[in-house]
């Protein structure tokens, strides 16, 4: 019963917010129809993509997300009427700052996916998920987040201690 | 520190197949906040509600998660079931297990590890959540229906007959709109007036129905359940109360020479009038415009043979406010009538079809006060120019609609049908008559719409040439009619005596202009927008305005008879109850960190956002903030991305909980 | 003075150019305080170091005589106009100082609520630069010592001012040094980009000039001061700090006025107006969208097309 | 005796401090700006002009950890931060507007709470300290009690000379065994002629008379006329050598993170807000006042010290060119 699914040396972290009116139900007709996808994605579930701010996508990555999926209503769908049309310039608007100081794009995904599209929902997150896993692990931001300034880090200099015919050496060749 | 159980289902093998619900059961029980965690067969039936329940009052539970299937699925379930243990509804939540795991994964592993990620970010959602009261707005129960043809009499007599009172207010002196101008009706023929003018009686009639004509839309405040409608009503110069609807007036004036704008024109009426024998109230007004003791000061004629004493040359204006709850919006269409580019309007014109330069030429509506027995002719067929009977008559379709490079890109829906039915009125009424209709395609959808079509052409004779019209021009006592038919593919030219153009439907003058009193949408045309053109094709996105009728799309007398019921039958859901409930999933500002850029009103699709003033003590003025009205909130939470300081929250969805969510990722 | 006549190109600007600009503003300030017409001008006065201006709001005819205008005004003076803290406008009418620059910011704070135009008197100042930070201050600007954002300037002069100080002279030749450095950025590869603005960031101190002087930072309660949630580390650490740049620069989307003030008070030389010049250019590039000199209904992120982009969406 | 040692010596010394596992200091080119910066090698020390930041962060840096804390089993465990590892640490190349800070800043920091983070890393740190030949309108240490040539602070005393190299004088303990420990290159003697220094904008100022003055005008309209232009940014006194206010931080969730300690600012509106939403500081003056009379009243008053070394960084900060210095003179020209 159980498919041997194929090991993966690295399993990327991809967390998805989603609206809960068309990708949501979308996402849940990928269930009931029984469709296979990779199982790394993490599902949060907004209202309405109108309702996602940037800063989420940014703290996903600086809490260790390889990637990010945002996904809402069709144009013309969204339950809220516009919700998803002032998402759409928001992220067009965070891409291009996000690209700008140097992240790699192919890690955030943008998608309309409806509450019948089921099939879309996986491919969308199939293919995020294997593009992502071809990129490897995200360094940016993750290895920002356990970065200091060197004040605080001077600690870490205390590890390198030389031993003593190398320093008598330094001391001779200046002599 | 928060109390929280976690419920982890396996819906029959349905989860367990794949997910080990032991073990996310247990990993939950070790998420900081959570009090008890267990996992059972089927949390969805009643041992399962009974297993919550209990765990509840044992564990002293402050918060639930069910661990199982969407929450599309039973997420009102398990809410019924932490309320009816003591606890708010909103603190239950639901993560889900199955479709968003155990059903799309195969590898057990993985599908557990996801299913305790899913709870873990759950938890945080519950934990971070508040207790929410469901929205209450109390419901003036008391409906204003715009505009006083078939779709808002219809409107008007359902909300009436359910019981609740009902303002309708319409432009003209009489209602009865469009439909009571018409001839026939199709696909049965029946006399429009026949049915029409019954209905208006009973509106006239009906204990529950105010009827406001001759007035207007002033001004529009509040929201859903509590709006507040100023109701501008026009000096009719006639006291309604004392009127008899004698008719002496009218026959007693002496200007009679105006054209009859219910007859297109075609006929004539005095400067005092009724717009037609059967209108409702059957009281005249005074064309001021028009009327000499208006425009001299000499004359008084109507006054002084008026018995009552009713007229009253120095009527001015009124305004009366209405407090309703719900709005129909029922303001109908006109016809397509330019003949050249007007000036600022994106629609061109049809110049080289004559149209408004050769009195032969007419329009749909003209033709059918020409074939009803209440019009200008009798119900004779006669053209304008010179009274004669027209032997070969052109219909010409699609005059306007369809012409994406005239500025009209949809169809007008009613012309293939009334145009098949002009052609057998005219056949009915001139025999050895010959009715020839250039045409695109012709669109019968409807309960016995493609018979009566086809009866047009196969039993009726008239010649449908599919093809456009190229040029039309006079000559002699004939109109040229210079066309091709792209069937045979050869050019046609007809020598008509009468030319009749089905132009195209458009919303009424000024459709714009009471959509921005309303705060509703409009497209390009200016028909008005439904929230949702499958699932909400009645209802307005702002709450409590409702449409009917041809102001939001062209329709036939059928579906803007359906729409109308339907807008009433919404109307009638409001009224159900005293107050309206809502889902508390609201915005709401923190008026103290508010500064008033207003982006979240900019960005409203709802217009839930108004401008407060806070004061202080002494009423000075201290600052203007965003103000959120629960009752019209549609709960997106776009204003909160939007708000750079976050000084607008949607409950439910709060950044504390989302945050707490990324946090547990 | 009549600020539209000709340009001129020179290839320095002269003290007694501004001299020229210093009388207009205080005959104006003078006579728009003595007849009442505002309670107070908004300007610059002479520092104590030699070379250098500070903002000043001056309620009396006497102390608008010292008014000034040099290249060393640098700043944006409608910061003034708005975060609470000020009350000017409440007591009535306010004169202003304005360059070009500075009045995209006054159109800005019109669209968006926080100013109303009737509120203010303009005195717009055809500007020809400024000094850029630590520049030399030697009383004539050059192309040595003018302002990075001065070289690419497309607002010299104020349009929709109540009044205009000044004749239209530039300086000839200017290079687009910004434009420039935006290119070589995009240019770069990516992980060089992410090199490039992670060496900035780790520098910053947190100290918020950057957002103290922005006139569009006037949120009472500034999201990265918030600790519930705390979506933006306040703590001075690389990873808040990056996370504080995008966040500004995200918020400063499509109302940025483009003065370049959060550039010049960076005690750590970040090139933050780099971040807003892309945004700038994307919200054109996108939506045909371009900080004016006149207010507007909605900016661009709080409107939308039916048709916009989406080539980017799946 | 006095030593001297050659800039070239000066420099091989930071190699083999560097070499000796200690943390080495000092002004050095990062990116546009020059900041005190580890230095990986004698070569990295620039000496060309004053470093943005003072040298306080090597004591009391901009953010550190204080503990973490993780809730494990329903009991929240928490980590201190192991203090032993901070390195031994040599300071050079600060001028006596930056070195002379510690000295001011001990007694805060070991009055009645002893701050045993800033006191660990003092004790191991070592100052080499350099008399000051540059110098620019916005300095005026000499107005403040200091001078370019002030050894206040330093363990070690360096004076540049006219030929390039620099006078020694071991002014602590902590100094002479650092010349001793390298005593080979050092080298005996009085040296050239000592760089002359600049001369200085500001006069001396009389502190006894301002702080006087201080103490009777805490209500007055000076603090209007100078501070109302204040933005309310921190840049002053981020990068003050004396001003040493921090603010403490979780960061994290509740149930995992880090306690931070990080600057904080006068300047800033939420300095003093209460948790009621009521602050004492209301309006940026008043926020401002606090900038003056901490430096020249408070600070004076319990430990009897001025906290400004008049280093006129935030003269040159100021986005709005607020100029202490200018205050202070007028101030100290003020009749009543």
């Amino acid at each position: 019963m159980h498919a041997e699914t194929k090991q993966h040396d690295f399993e990327p972290k991809i967390v998805a917010f989603v609206c809960t009116w068309c990708t949501y139900a979308g996402a849940d007709l990928a269930g009931t129809s029984r469709m296979q996808y990779p199982s790394n994605v993490r599902v949060l579930k907004f209202p309405c993509t109108g309702r996602i701010d940037p800063v989420f996508i940014l703290r996903a990555f600086q809490k260790g997300a390889d990637g990010v999926l945002v996904s809402g209503c069709h144009p013309g769908d969204c339950h809220y009427m516009a919700g998803n049309f002032h998402a759409r310039r928001r992220f067009a608007a965070f891409r291009a700052l996000l690209s700008f100081v140097g992240v790699d794009l192919n890690r955030l995904q943008f998608s309309w996916v409806s509450a019948a599209e089921g099939g879309k929902w996986v491919d969308v997150v199939t293919e995020l998920t294997e593009r992502v896993r071809t990129m490897g692990p995200m360094p940016e931001f993750k290895e920002l987040e356990h970065e200091e300034q060197w004040s605080t880090f001077a600690g870490a200099s205390a590890d390198k201690v030389l031993n003593s015919p190398e320093l008598k050496e330094a001391y001779d060749s200046i002599g | 520190m928060s109390r929280i159980g976690v419920f982890v289902c396996h819906c029959g093998e349905n989860i367990s197949r794949t997910v080990d619900v032991e073990q996310v059961a247990k990993a939950a029980g070790e998420i900081p906040g959570v009090a008890y965690s267990c996992d059972y067969k089927y949390m969805c039936s009643d041992p399962g509600q009974t297993l919550l329940k209990k765990a509840v009052a044992e564990h002293k539970l402050d918060g639930v998660l069910v661990a199982a299937c969407s929450p599309r699925m039973h997420e009102k379930t398990f809410r019924k079931a932490a309320e009816a243990a003591g606890l708010n509804p909103y603190l239950c939540e639901m993560a889900n297990i199955r479709e968003h795991c155990s059903w799309v994964h195969e590898d057990r592993g993985m599908a557990t590890a996801k299913a305790k990620d899913i709870v873990k970010l759950m938890v945080e959602r519950v934990r971070k959540g508040k207790s929410l009261a469901p929205i209450t707005v109390p419901v003036t129960k008391r409906a204003l229906v715009i505009g006083g043809g078939i779709a808002g009499i219809q409107a008007a007599l359902d909300i009436a007959d359910a019981g609740h009172k009902v303002v309708l207010v319409e432009r003209d002196p009489s209602i009865g709109g469009h439909m009571a101008q018409l001839s026939e009706t199709f696909p049965t023929l029946d006399c429009s007036q026949c049915i029409m003018t019954p209905k208006m009686v009973d509106v006239a009639n009906h204990p529950n129905i105010t009827l406001f004509t001759y007035s207007e839309i002033e001004k529009v405040e509040g929201y859903i359940g509590n709006f507040q409608v100023t109701v501008k009503h026009k000096a009719r110069s006639v006291d309604e109360k004392k009127c008899t609807g004698c008719g002496v007036c009218m026959t007693k004036c002496p200007k009679k020479k105006i054209p009859n704008e219910f007859d297109q024109g075609h006929g004539m009426r005095p400067a005092i009038y009724v717009p037609f024998p059967q209108a409702v109230p059957n009281t005249p007004v005074i064309d001021r415009e028009n009327c000499t003791m208006f425009q001299s000061g000499k004359c008084g004629v109507c006054a002084k043979v008026c018995g009552p004493g009713a007229v009253d040359y120095e009527q001015k204006d009124t305004f009366t406010v209405e407090d309703v709850g719900a709005i129909v919006v029922a303001t109908g269409f006109k016809l397509y009538t330019i003949d050249r580019k007007p000036e600022g309007s994106p629609i061109q014109g049809y110049g080289e079809f004559g149209y408004g330069t050769i009195p032969d030429i007419i329009d749909g509506m003209t033709f059918e006060r020409l074939a009803s027995a209440s019009g200008p002719t009798g119900g004779k067929i006669l053209r304008p120019s010179d009274g004669k009977e027209p032997k070969q008559v052109v219909f010409i379709q699609c005059v306007g609609s369809r012409a994406r490079e005239k500025g009209i890109s949809y169809c007008s829906k009613v012309c293939c049908m009334y145009t098949a039915k002009h052609t057998m009125l005219y056949h009915h009424k001139v025999h050895d008559g010959q009715a020839y209709v250039f045409f695109m395609d012709a669109r019968t959808p409807g309960k016995g719409y493609d018979e009566f079509w086809r009866r047009a052409v196969e039993e009726e004779e008239a010649v449908y040439i599919r093809g456009m019209v190229s040029r039309m021009y006079q000559r002699g006592d004939k109109i040229v009619v210079m066309g091709s038919d792209i069937q045979v593919g050869t050019q046609v030219e007809i020598e008509a005596d009468l030319v009749v153009l089905a132009t195209a439907v458009q919303p009424q003058d000024g459709a714009d202009l009471l959509a921005q009193k309303l705060g509703i949408s409009y497209d390009k045309y200016n028909f008005y927008s439904e929230a949702h053109a499958k699932l909400k094709p009645v209802e307005c996105a702002t709450a409590g305005i409702y449409l009917a009728g041809a102001c939001q799309g062209p329709k036939d007398i059928p579906d803007t008879v359906s729409q109308a019921s339907a807008a009433a039958a919404k109307v009638m859901t409001l009224f159900a109850k005293d107050q309206l409930e809502r889902d508390p999933v609201v915005a709401k500002v923190n008026e103290k960190y508010c500064v008033g850029c207003f982006a979240c009103k900019k960005v409203c699709a709802y217009g839930a956002i108004e401008e407060k003033e806070i004061r202080d003590r002494q009423g000075n003025l201290v600052k203007k903030v965003a103000y959120v009205n629960p009752g019209v909130c549609g709960g997106c939470g776009t204003c909160q991305a939007t708000c750079p300081s976050k000084s607008i929250e949607l409950d439910g969805y709060t950044d504390e909980q989302i945050m707490a969510m990324i946090e547990a990722l | 003075m009549n600020a539209k006549a000709s340009k001129t190109h020179v290839t320095c600007i002269e003290p007694a150019y501004y001299e020229a600009i210093t009388e207009a503003i205080r005959k104006e300030a003078v006579q728009i305080l003595k007849d009442e017409t505002v309670v107070g001008v908004v300007g610059y006065l002479p520092g104590r170091r030699k070379g250098t201006a500070s903002p000043a709001l001056v309620t009396t005819a006497e102390e608008a005589g010292k008014l000034i205008f040099s290249p060393a005004c640098v700043n944006n003076l409608s910061v003034y106009l708005t975060k609470a803290k000020k009350g000017v406008l409440k007591k009535g009418k306010v004169g202003i100082v304005a360059k070009g620059c500075d009045m995209r910011a006054l159109a800005g704070l019109i669209t968006e609520s926080q100013l109303q135009r009737e509120e203010l008197f303009i005195i717009g100042v055809v500007c020809p630069g400024v000094y850029g930070f630590g520049a030399e201050r030697t009383g004539t600007l050059t192309e040595a010592n003018i302002a990075r954002k001065c070289r690419e300037c497309s607002v010299h002069l104020p349009d929709g001012a109540d009044v205009a100080a000044g004749t239209h002279t530039e300086l000839a030749d200017l290079t687009p040094e910004e434009a420039e450095e935006m290119a070589r950025i995009e240019a770069m590869p990516q992980a060089e980009r992410w090199a490039f603005w992670k060496e900035h960031f780790s520098r910053c101190i947190r100290c918020m000039a950057c957002r103290q002087v922005c006139p569009f930072c006037y949120c009472e309660q500034c999201l990265c001061d918030k600790n519930r949630p705390q979506a933006v580390e306040s703590s001075p650490r690389p990873a808040g700090n990056m996370a504080w740049h995008l966040v500004r620069a995200m918020h400063l989307a499509g109302r940025c006025g483009g003065c370049a003030e959060c550039e010049r008070v960076c005690p750590m030389d970040i090139p933050l107006n780099l971040l807003n010049r892309r945004m700038a250019k994307e919200l054109k590039e996108l939506y045909d969208f371009e900080a004016g000199l006149n207010p507007v209904e909605k900016g661009p992120l709080n409107q939308y097309k039916e048709d916009d982009d989406q080539s980017f969406i799946k | 005796m006095p030593q001297i040692i050659t800039e070239q010596n000066l420099r091989n010394l930071i190699d083999l401090l560097v070499k000796e596992a200690k943390l080495v200091v000092g002004p050095k080119l990062s990116g546009s700006v020059v900041l005190y910066e580890p230095l990986a090698a004698g070569s990295d020390l620039t000496l060309d002009a004053l470093p943005r930041r003072s040298s306080k962060e090597l004591f009391f840096p901009i953010c550190e950890d204080i503990l973490s804390y993780k809730r494990e089993n329903g009991a929240m465990k928490v980590t201190d931060v192991d203090r032993s590892k901070f390195p031994e640490t040599v300071l050079i190349g600060a001028p006596p507007c930056d070195a002379g800070s510690p000295a001011i800043l001990d007694a805060v920091m070991s009055w009645d709470y002893n701050d045993e983070f800033y006191l660990e890393r003092r004790r191991k740190s070592t100052i080499v300290g350099i008399a000051c030949t540059k110098g620019d309108d916005a300095c005026f240490c000499r107005a403040v009690g200091l001078a370019p040539d002030a050894e206040g602070g330093s363990d070690l005393f360096l004076t540049p000379l006219k030929d390039g190299s620099y006078a020694c004088k071991a002014v602590t303990d902590k100094g002479q065994a650092l010349v001793a420990a390298h005593q080979n290159l050092f080298a005996d003697g009085a040296g050239t002629e000592p760089v002359p220094f600049v001369d200085q904008a500001v006069e001396k100022l009389d502190l006894v008379k301002i702080k006087k003055w201080l103490e009777e005008h805490f209500e007055d309209p000076l603090w209007e006329k100078i501070a109302d232009i204040c933005v309310g940014c921190g840049a002053c006194a981020f990068i003050c050598p004396a001003c040493h206010c921090f603010d403490i931080n979780d960061e994290g969730s509740t149930d995992d993170g880090v306690r931070r300690k990080h600057w904080d600012a006068c300047g800033f509106a939420k300095f003093t807000n209460h948790a009621s939403g009521h602050n004492p500081r209301d309006v940026q003056n008043k926020r401002y006042r606090n900038r003056i009379m901490h430096k020249f009243k408070y600070y004076d008053d319990k430990f009897g010290k001025t906290l400004c070394t008049g280093c006129g960084r935030c003269i040159r900060a100021c986005p709005v060119g607020i100029d202490i210095a200018e205050i202070l003179e007028t101030i100290n020209g003020k009749e009543d």
